[in-house]
């Protein structure tokens, strides 16, 4: 299978431009655009990591080293589409529109953070693994239900292809041909469970041979390569050819989570030889005249005081309302549960 | 907490005969008739109009685009209907037997009934399920559960259960119109037990409200769907040994009406609940804390439970040995009296 | 994907030996054999479908049309093996040594219809659509973890592909290379859902691929193909060498159950070109002169006196005991369960 | 209903200090090492000793065809596991948070729980289910349900919940060699909050059986897992004043020890449930109709319950609002002790 799907790549490791016939799209812009994504989520990222070390945001999964598969796909969104990330999507999340402060405040236990902005169709990261899949589906059938070009994406995991609700997902998106984009970051772990103990299929992209959907599979640490097929797949999406499914292959370059220890469970050096996303695009940027110094580091500059400004606004925020643990259950709210919050606040006065 | 509804014309004035299964299916026809993006969808619900029979003529008269046959897929059911009630659509969904909702279960529990809240009211998830539920009509195993419990007990969805073909459609409607998501328990066995005249137009019954059948001052009755006419065969029977009854549909099980339970039970002082589900962590434990929370100084009696065992629902050669019986529950009321 | 999977066959519809490579293993009693079998089980299906008209039993799901299937992939296993039937697979059962009384309890309502003989692995019929399907995973590799040769083969219908149990039980079987068949009987309807709305793939046993499954599509109303790619999937299984996925084209003849009326759903004359495989292989016998009519009268009549037998122990037996509804939920039962009981046997006892 | 054990030797005899995910560490190796059919699987529990540590280690020992990593995937895991046990296997499988127990509630519910009543015990599935659960350890979402109520209705399989080392341990053990299937509800919260001395040879503790940790003559006070420290502290500051609570951790939560609570209850007269699951349809109504049941008599004033509220377990940021506190608890007893 391995050979039925063959890994597709627009720039090498060396950040040597293999697909000759992209040369003129990848123009000055269109690169840095990457770039600065890509080094945008990265910061993001990293502060994440450091917050939490500070006790001042609670457990956080890193997404460093799949950078280019989550601004690659998200950069070949239009805005009336639709996203279904997963807890390690913040990056594609982020490139997409998501709200940076919120982003944080998301990973600092407040549901302040599964809300999109305006006019963002942008999911609340699902955590119970697969289960976005067939809402991505079921967005995607009712765009097309109601006539317009827009598409759904779902982002999930190598080990999210085990659940019943992958299989379903992809089931249903292909008997009603729905425009929906099955998007796999293959970062060849779930935790501590290796790709090849996760399956015994040598690719995730045959797994779309199961529903007749159309799949492709590609190097997810080449972001061009992402988004080109990204969007490719959302052509076919709006034209009415139904779903795709992507199969990035790409590496975790950290740990789980904060909480996780990988030591335990990845061999010494694995990984080493994985060059990571922004450092390739780098190469790139540099073999083909892209990259200028002062501006880069301006670039750079200006992104660490959004994510620092962001953090602040975080912490500046007001704090968590008691009465949010009761207001949104539903939009009419039985009057035991107004009860329930009346006599619970009334108990809190006192303290 | 009830919906607001435009109450249509008289909803008395022109009615029809009907069973309760027909009476759901006429809620549906009024449903995706006043709104293009209500949407049947299941397994068998489409050409063959279900295997009940409950969605019956509709693919023929709405068309296959809005009344669907889903693959054998509850999850994917429930969560493609997720999608589509964010997305603008107003699903009503079916489980093809109550039984065979457990697949979906995840979905349900963790965004069906999550998802507003999570989003602080963003996205919401208005969507209706539909699903048969209960024993006594001699089905393979798994077919007759009586799950109701499991869905109470998650916060974010409600459930309804109606008795009668009058509150089959009030209710349906009432719950195809709520902003948040509703499971819709149908019981199997009142499908075509009995008839009566249910109103043409569009009318709703409100979600939260119990219904006093039968007023009574010695022992409240409480009981719901297909053990309502057990209840009230029993009423009948202590009457004739003199001891007068107060009859309780609840109709929804989330949320209870608890003004109904605690007003009721004040006046009687004595409450017996039936339901056929198990007896551990059934509905009638709830409905028996509000009586205790509600009405503890007025009670003469413990209350008493008549529910299903705490087995599984059996093969149907003993299904009439699981199921509360007029006599079972006859026999609680006099004790619960003479206690 | 149909190309890749052809429909392998070795008898066509008009009893012609397509594979000559078989002549000699089709010997006369190994023929007979395959008729009796899907002549006992097509007795025992048109009896039960009577029964339930009668209100002798209840709602019946009719197999007829399938027996080629279930014969011939019954046929295939060893004493040791296990068997994960559905509702639909009580000629399997039969075949496989399941009581016939106790079938036609089963479909009384009667748990004792579960009891399989001593020493026979027959789980009961699932009800759940695709819950035994990581059952046979799971029972398989407890073989494996054993030592044994022995395998395991689940059942079930095209419909079964859509749930999620499919799809994980086929990737533990495939991860944990465990001797199981995934016997599927592709009869295109699942009630009244044709195949075409149930998926998007033109086989399901292009399935097989996405797990890495060998898988091989034959003509599931030809009892020999049946037999010998069941056969060697068990080779296989036994050797060590994992799961194989068989999907076996048929027809359901009739309704989905009783309860059922497919001129609701079907087009007319649909499927009236299908040769059902008892007449298929009546006219191989008779083309190869394996046909003898005196013989066969005479197996018919002693197959018409056994199902009669089996009908009258059914009805002879014991009414079905109410303890039975509390003493077999627990080895050890709580003390709250005995008071249930006992209060409840008191409570009849009047009665 | 205790399971048969043979008590080797006696079990004060060595201890050693150990935490509570120590203590089942413990528990799942020596049951590895006295019974080659015990597997252990389920994700991460193999290479990685679990995202807890609960297995650290067990994979090294015992290797990894008994410690298996599965795929991520609950259903399969419950699927296979009732293979496994059918045929000779004695799998724990471990489900990595309650909140995903969900995806296998089909296999759980339709036949884990029921295959040995359907087969008149000809088949049956002796298997062990971990999930750790609870809220107050800051948590994503989903990782904090308390939802043991959606198996104590579930007839065919028991539920423990041990809320120390020593009944960790005790009760694992228990729950490993009972022939029937057992679901051992870990409080993630109590994992590490406290050591205490546990013998390191095998012992059980039986299921089924409730524990006094404190007599008392005022109120009783009765819950589990990681509410029984709270309990233990408002009781103390109950005592501070002057109110006595007998302390109950109930230990199983299906079938209940109702034994315990009606005797506690009849002396006392008085009440207080604590859990973290939410009201409606929670566990502590049982436990109520319990005490409905059997010391109605006896009651001087309503059953109090604290609870978690009918709301969704909150992102964690809010979660000290959901759980019910000391003072929440303190409040309850006053109010009940002062009816
Ligand atoms: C249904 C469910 N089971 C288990 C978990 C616990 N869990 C969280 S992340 C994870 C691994 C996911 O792996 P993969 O899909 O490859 O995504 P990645 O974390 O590598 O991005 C697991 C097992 C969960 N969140 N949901
Ligand atoms: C989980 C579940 N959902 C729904 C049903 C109801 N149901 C019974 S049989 C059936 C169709 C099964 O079709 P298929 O798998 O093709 O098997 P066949 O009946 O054709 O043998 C359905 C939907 C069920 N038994 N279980
Ligand atoms: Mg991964
Ligand atoms: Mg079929």
């Amino acid at each position: 299978m391995e050979d039925k799907f063959p890994i597709k790549r627009i720039i090498d490791d060396q950040g040597n431009l293999l697909e000759e016939s992209f040369k003129d799209q990848l123009n000055d812009q269109f690169v840095k655009r990457f770039y600065y994504h890509m080094y945008r989520i990265r910061t993001f990222d990293r502060k994440a990591k450091n917050l939490q070390r500070q006790g001042r945001i609670g457990t956080y999964p890193p997404f460093e080293g799949q950078e280019a598969a989550q601004v690659g796909s998200a950069l070949a969104l239009g805005p009336g589409d639709w996203m279904f990330p997963t807890y390690r999507d913040h990056g594609a999340m982020l490139t997409f529109g998501a709200d940076m402060s919120r982003t944080f405040l998301y990973w600092n236990g407040r549901v302040e953070g599964c809300v999109p902005p305006d006019g963002k169709n942008i999911f609340p990261a699902a955590v119970p693994i697969a289960t976005q899949i067939p809402h991505a589906a079921g967005v995607a059938w009712a765009e097309k239900k109601k006539g317009t070009r827009n598409l759904a994406i779902a982002y999930f995991g190598d080990g999210a292809t085990s659940e019943g609700d992958f299989h379903e997902g992809l089931n249903f998106a292909s008997v009603f041909q729905t425009p929906t984009i099955f998007f796999n970051q293959n970062n060849r772990y779930a935790i501590s469970v290796p790709i090849e103990k996760q399956m015994n299929s040598e690719t995730i992209a045959q797994k779309g041979i199961a529903y007749g959907i159309p799949s492709v599979r590609i190097d997810g640490n080449d972001c061009f390569s992402v988004y080109f097929e990204t969007l490719s797949a959302a052509e076919r999406a709006r034209n009415g050819d139904g779903p795709t499914l992507i199969e990035a292959v790409t590496w975790r370059t950290g740990a789980h989570t904060t909480a996780d220890d990988p030591t335990k469970y990845r061999p010494d050096n694995q990984g080493i030889d994985v060059v990571e996303p922004i450092i390739r695009l780098e190469r790139f940027m540099k073999n083909y005249e892209f990259w200028d110094e002062k501006e880069m580091e301006e670039m750079h500059v200006l992104i660490e005081d959004e994510v620092e400004r962001a953090v602040q606004e975080m912490e500046k925020y007001p704090k968590a309302k008691v009465e949010d643990l009761f207001d949104h259950v539903f939009a009419n709210p039985p009057q035991q549960l107004l009860a329930q919050k009346e006599s619970y606040l009334e108990h809190i006065k006192g303290e | 907490m009830t919906t607001e509804l435009k109450k249509v014309g008289n909803p008395s004035s022109v009615t029809q005969k009907m069973t309760l299964i027909q009476a759901i299916n006429d809620g549906m026809k009024t449903m995706l008739a006043e709104d293009e993006t209500t949407l049947v969808l299941g397994e068998d619900v489409g050409k063959n109009g279900g295997v009940f029979r409950a969605t019956d003529g509709l693919q023929e008269q709405f068309g296959n685009d809005r009344v669907v046959d889903t693959p054998l897929s509850e999850s994917g059911i429930i969560g493609t209907s997720v999608g589509l009630a964010v997305n603008g659509f107003k699903p009503i969904a079916e489980i093809q037997f109550m039984g065979f909702i457990y697949p979906a279960y995840d979905q349900i529990m963790t965004h069906v009934s999550r998802l507003r809240m999570k989003t602080m009211g963003h996205f919401s998830v208005p969507m209706v399920i539909r699903a048969p539920y209960g024993a006594g009509v001699r089905a393979p195993e798994v077919h007759s559960d009586s799950t109701e419990a499991l869905f109470t007990h998650m916060p974010g969805i409600k459930v309804v259960c109606p008795a009668t073909p009058y509150d089959a459609k009030g209710l349906l409607i009432a719950a195809v119109k709520d902003p948040d998501p509703v499971l819709y328990l149908e019981p199997m066995r009142s499908y075509r037990s009995s008839r009566e005249e249910v109103p043409v137009e569009e009318y709703h019954v409100s979600i939260g409200e119990g219904n006093v059948r039968k007023e009574g001052e010695d022992v409240t009755l409480i009981a719901w769907g297909a053990m309502v006419p057990i209840i009230e065969k029993a009423a009948q029977k202590a009457e004739e040994q003199g001891i007068n009854c107060e009859v309780i549909d609840l109709r929804t099980l989330y949320p209870l009406d608890k003004d109904v339970i605690a007003e009721s039970v004040k006046k009687t002082g004595r409450a017996v609940i039936v339901h056929e589900a198990h007896a551990t962590g059934g509905l009638g434990n709830d409905v028996a804390t509000t009586i205790n929370d509600q009405a503890f100084l007025y009670m003469k009696a413990p209350i008493n439970r008549v529910t299903g065992f705490d087995v599984p629902v059996p093969f149907f050669a003993l299904e009439e040995h699981y199921l509360p019986t007029v006599e079972r529950v006859l026999k609680a009321i006099q004790d619960t009296y003479q206690f």
